[in-house]
């Protein structure tokens, strides 16, 4: 069912039969694509923990009054 | 039945249980991505008409074959937002709409670099190619009221009321501009799937890239619904807890 | 306690479009300005594109629609507004009447005010511009039937929106993709119907369209308004 | 005739109230009193139906009050931070309209009434040439020809000068007398007797 | 009394110019919702002229000028209503500096974020609307050259609204008509290049305009801006 | 240091203050009161340069205030009604830009205001999410580094609570020992030494 390879070597396989341009920067764009998507709410998910970790000390600790 | 809906909707649960599926769903994702990928871009034969630019298809198709489901999406989880007021269904609202404006971009992208070759252009101003911009545009009106709309409780409903106005409308839209562009250019079909009926080969692939892309797709959306429930859990105890025990 | 009879609906609702004119009357600047910022973006198309009258005819009708759906869009933004400010609008939203139908009240009120003169001048500023004279009667009547549809699907937005400090340009990024349907129907009817198709055909369609917003706008901004003034 | 039940609100992750419960009957007037910020104006918006941020019941003639809001409405006036006068019309014409929606009313009652609260010659000004007391006086006069039994009034006295809030003092206790209901939030002492007080903190 | 140094008045410019930034920043809306209203605007054209890319062709230029100009004036009513709303904008006039430079770091920043992604994104939209390809250069350039001004005129009448509490289309109907001039020569060059003109005397047109514009619109702006404070 | 000679302004055809002269020396705290519409706020706009709806002739030092008009505004901090705090800023940039405009201040010395006002641990969060009072605090917070002489505070006490209220009582009358002078408007009763009214009816 698999065919073989379709391309002899690795340049070929860059060249894409001289599309290159259009499949590299689709695949390219689709890299990215899923890395934004997938990593911003990761490294959201850190900071969102970080902040509350903060505040909850800061909720500990700070008398948000005015010191005289 | 009434009950798992009832649980579904509470954000603790929601969180502990999709904390629990998260690592098996991505790392599904990835195995079918890089199944998918390498046998798209390696194994895929060479199309007799476009030549090996056939690739973008197994990326295109999948992304905007799911950029359509989004209103739909939203439509219904605005729908049990506003009736039933279940927050988990607002929460899906918030983050379906910045997401599905991603996987939009995105098959417009992949569709202007594909109409590249495929009709010597970027765009042209087909039906299909419009209405999705219009769905574009639209999913940016319900991003920027979100953003817009300081009080969340008043944004919540505001932007459930948009997604089913805006539902409403994509479709509409998607009629008449329809209508308008085959009036106008009868030719520009696309060139298609001709592919569809070559075997597996073609097939395959493709299959496991719709996979891979509706997995991304509940990863991202999971991860996104849960840091939005971090932060508007931040003041229950169970939150707290968590929080204590970093 | 002097008590008068309780109101059927068609009196409240006559009362506030009787309302809404006479503000309109006091405010001229809300009649005025809509007509000259079409009549204005309309002019703006021969400095732009060409003064040539050919060219001009042919894209007479696209211009003209968009510069009514432009004018009509922004002047929207007037139409809850001072009701929020001032209160009028929790008054409204207390009347015990359906809101529907004092929201379809302020909706003709405006139309009339800042629709309707558009429509009334489209056949001269279609002059202006070239437009084949067979046209004028489809542009006027699809106008006619069209930008009401445009008014109520904007008071949508406009009820969404009526509470942000800062709209800028949301309201248009909310509702000019709404509007993509009617202004299809009405640049193809004049199209159309010069290429020889039945004007019936497209009247039609926008008289459905414009039945259906009737029914189904108003409750949409009403549902908003309770939102926003949540 | 206006009862709670078990009422909880809650405004960025701050609670306002909860396990509120209390009744206005004919003939009383409830004063709602708190601090800044502890919830008033929020709790009267939540009982006009303005706001369903909450959790709990609210009742009209022991009915829930979503049931029947038609026959509510027909029987409240509401007068909150923002008077609902519009600027650019005159008194007559914000008192006409603002009445209409509930009672169909004489010109010369209206005139009656502006006169009664002291706006005779000011009827045909518009209302941006007013001060904020007169203002504020133009959405009183509706007080006067109101067919609501229940008034509620969010800070009426802002803005208004001693004989007008004695008059408006009078007013709210003759409304009582003649069997309405007044619910009033101010940080002003009322001289008003048979006066209940619900205390937000 | 902690007392510092007292401010040369490049480190007020400064200083203002990066915190309207920083609030644009905050506000993603301002930022996004030009450049999404220019983009709605300019896909409405061929929708309501014609998806033929010849004809697109012709109006490209046009269409995208006025599209600009719309995007940019509508935009510009947040140049100056928060800081009037909250008080910030009396703190300026109260600053030791002259109001003209401060005036000058906000109009810089509202064109850095609502003007220069509409001038950005103009190739992108010049293609798909089919300019001819000698023409992106010219009309990249010429929008580069003349939104500023367009900027600087639209921010005197903003400030001499800014008080009104309904402004509704008065600020187009004032400052459209202020912006002919830059309309003319932007798509005059563009088609006169087409036509083998020089691109040089254009761009030298739009350039001393917005030298004068710098030079001038601010005072205007500053003065208006006392005016409505009052 | 500044001085008003037979000042007269009139709004909508009412004359709010004729032939009004007053001195305000280093030192000094000005108290301005009278009832609400007297025109308060609009005399302090008047001496600020905001509003030029006026006839008379103030000075600063001595000297016509429109010729040195920038030596003015170096030695002037105004709090009106509306405090100039951005919503969508953090309290500390709000303060940065507040205070850069007159004086370049080190970030250490805005935190530490901030935190004198209370603020501290909310020197990063936006100040919509704040209180008004809170809001307050931050606009007053420029009180603590800025370089003025003459401040000009236009009703600064609204929705301070009580502790705060004091503070500020103690930093005016600390200001006006330091040499400073001080010119308020306030419902409430100052208790500072030194004190002198200046009352418009
Ligand atoms: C900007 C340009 C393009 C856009 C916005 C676009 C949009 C879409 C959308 C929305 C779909 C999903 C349709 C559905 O699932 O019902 C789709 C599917 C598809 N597109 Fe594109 N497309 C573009 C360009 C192209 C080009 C240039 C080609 C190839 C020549 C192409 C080939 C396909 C194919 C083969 C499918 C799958 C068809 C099907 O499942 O019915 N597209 N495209
Ligand atoms: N639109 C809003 N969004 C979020 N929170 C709000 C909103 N309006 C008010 N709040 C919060 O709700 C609380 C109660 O406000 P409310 O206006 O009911 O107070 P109040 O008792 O009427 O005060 P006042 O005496 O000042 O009128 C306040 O703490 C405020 O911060
Ligand atoms: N923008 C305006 N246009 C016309 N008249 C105004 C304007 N602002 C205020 N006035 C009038 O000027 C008078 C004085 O107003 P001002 O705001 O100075 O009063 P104030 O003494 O500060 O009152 P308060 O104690 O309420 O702050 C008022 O009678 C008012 O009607
Ligand atoms: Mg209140
Ligand atoms: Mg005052």
């Amino acid at each position: 069912m698999l065919n073989a390879i379709q391309f002899s070597s690795f340049s070929e396989f860059l060249n894409m039969g001289g599309y290159a341009f259009n499949v590299w920067s689709v695949y390219g764009l689709f890299t990215i694509f899923l890395g934004a998507n997938l990593l911003v709410p990761m490294f959201k998910k850190k900071q969102i923990l970080k902040d509350l970790k903060r505040r909850r000390v800061v909720n500990k600790n700070a008398r948000p009054e005015i010191n005289e | 039945m009434w009950l798992w809906f009832s649980k579904l909707g509470s954000p603790k649960w929601f969180y502990e249980l999709s904390g629990r599926w998260l690592p098996w769903l991505v790392a599904a994702m990835f195995a079918f991505l890089f199944v998918g990928v390498v046998w798209a871009l390696l194994f895929v034969p060479q199309d007799y008409q476009q030549g090996l630019t056939n690739r973008i298809f197994y990326v295109h198709v999948p992304v905007a074959s799911i950029s359509l489901a989004f209103f739909p999406l939203m439509a219904i989880a605005g729908t049990i937002t506003l009736v039933w007021k279940m927050k988990l269904a607002d929460i899906v609202v918030k983050t379906a709409a910045p997401l599905g404006a991603w996987f939009t971009a995105f098959a417009l992208a992949s569709g202007s670099i594909w109409g590249i070759d495929t009709w010597g252009t970027w765009w042209i101003w087909d039906g299909r190619l419009t209405s999705l911009l219009f769905q574009f545009f639209l999913l940016i009106g319900v991003v920027s009221l979100r953003s817009a709309l300081e009080d969340s409780d008043a944004a919540a409903k505001a932007c459930a009321l948009l997604s089913i106005v805006g539902c409403i409308n994509v479709v509409v839209i998607k009629y008449s501009v329809d209508w308008w562009n085959t009036l106008h250019q009868p030719g520009t079909d696309f060139v298609l799937s001709s592919n569809k009926a070559n075997g597996p080969d073609i097939w395959v692939p493709l299959v496991l890239m719709i996979g891979a892309v509706y997995l991304f797709f509940a990863v991202s959306m999971i991860m996104s619904t849960r840091n939005e429930i971090l932060e508007r859990e931040r003041r229950s105890q169970w939150v707290e807890e968590l929080v204590d025990n970093l | 306690m002097t008590v008068g009879n309780s109101t059927p609906t068609s009196a409240a609702f006559l009362s506030t479009l009787k309302r809404d004119l006479l503000i309109a009357y006091r405010r001229k600047n809300d009649v005025v300005n809509p007509f000259m910022f079409f009549f204005i973006v309309v002019s703006l198309f021969p400095i732009a594109i060409s003064p040539d009258a050919d060219k001009l005819g042919e894209i007479a009708a696209g211009v003209l629609w968009i510069a009514a759906l432009l004018a009509g869009m922004l002047s929207m933004d007037s139409l809850f507004r001072a009701d929020y400010e001032d209160g009028s609008l929790e008054q409204l939203l207390l009347s015990p009447h359906p809101l529907y139908f004092m929201v379809l009240a302020k909706n003709i009120s405006h139309w009339l005010v800042s629709g309707l003169p558009v429509v009334l001048v489209s056949p001269v500023l279609a002059y202006m511009l070239n437009l084949p004279a067979e046209s004028y009667m489809t542009l006027f009547l699809t106008l006619l039937l069209g930008t009401p549809v445009l008014s109520l699907l904007g008071s949508i937005g406009v009820a969404l929106t009526v509470g942000l400090g800062s709209r800028g340009l949301i309201l248009a990024v909310i509702t000019l993709p709404m509007n993509v349907p009617v202004l299809i129907t009405g640049t193809l009817a004049v199209q159309q119907t010069l290429n020889g198709a039945t004007l019936a055909f497209y009247l039609a369609i926008l008289g459905a369209m414009l039945l259906a917003s009737i029914a189904l706008a108003p409750l949409a901004s009403a549902a908003a308004l309770r939102i926003s003034v949540n | 005739m206006l009862s709670a039940a078990n009422l909880f609100c809650e405004r960025d992750d701050r609670v306002l109230f909860q396990g509120l419960n209390f009744d206005i009957e004919e003939g009383q007037v409830l004063q709602i009193v708190g601090s800044n910020g502890s919830g008033k104006t929020t709790l009267m918006r939540i009982l006009c139906g303005l706001n369903d941020g909450y959790k709990g019941m609210i009742s009209w003639y022991g009915e829930e009050i979503s049931e029947q809001i038609e026959n509510f409405y027909q029987s409240l006036l509401y007068i909150g931070h923002r008077v609902g006068v519009n600027k650019v019309l005159t008194p007559i014409e914000n008192l006409r309209w603002g009445c209409s929606l509930q009672a169909q009313l004489e010109d010369e009652q209206l005139m009656e009434a502006l006169s009664t609260v002291g706006l005779r010659g000011f009827e045909e000004s518009q209302c941006f040439t007013l001060s904020a007391g007169q203002q504020q006086r133009v959405s009183l006069a509706k007080l006067l020809v109101s067919p609501a039994k229940l008034w509620v009034l969010d800070e009426p006295f802002t803005t208004l000068d001693l004989r007008a809030v004695q008059h408006l003092e009078n007013l709210v206790a003759a409304h009582a007398d003649a069997g309405g209901a007044v619910m009033i939030t101010t940080h002003h002492d009322l001289k008003i007797t048979n006066l209940s007080k619900l205390d937000l903190g």
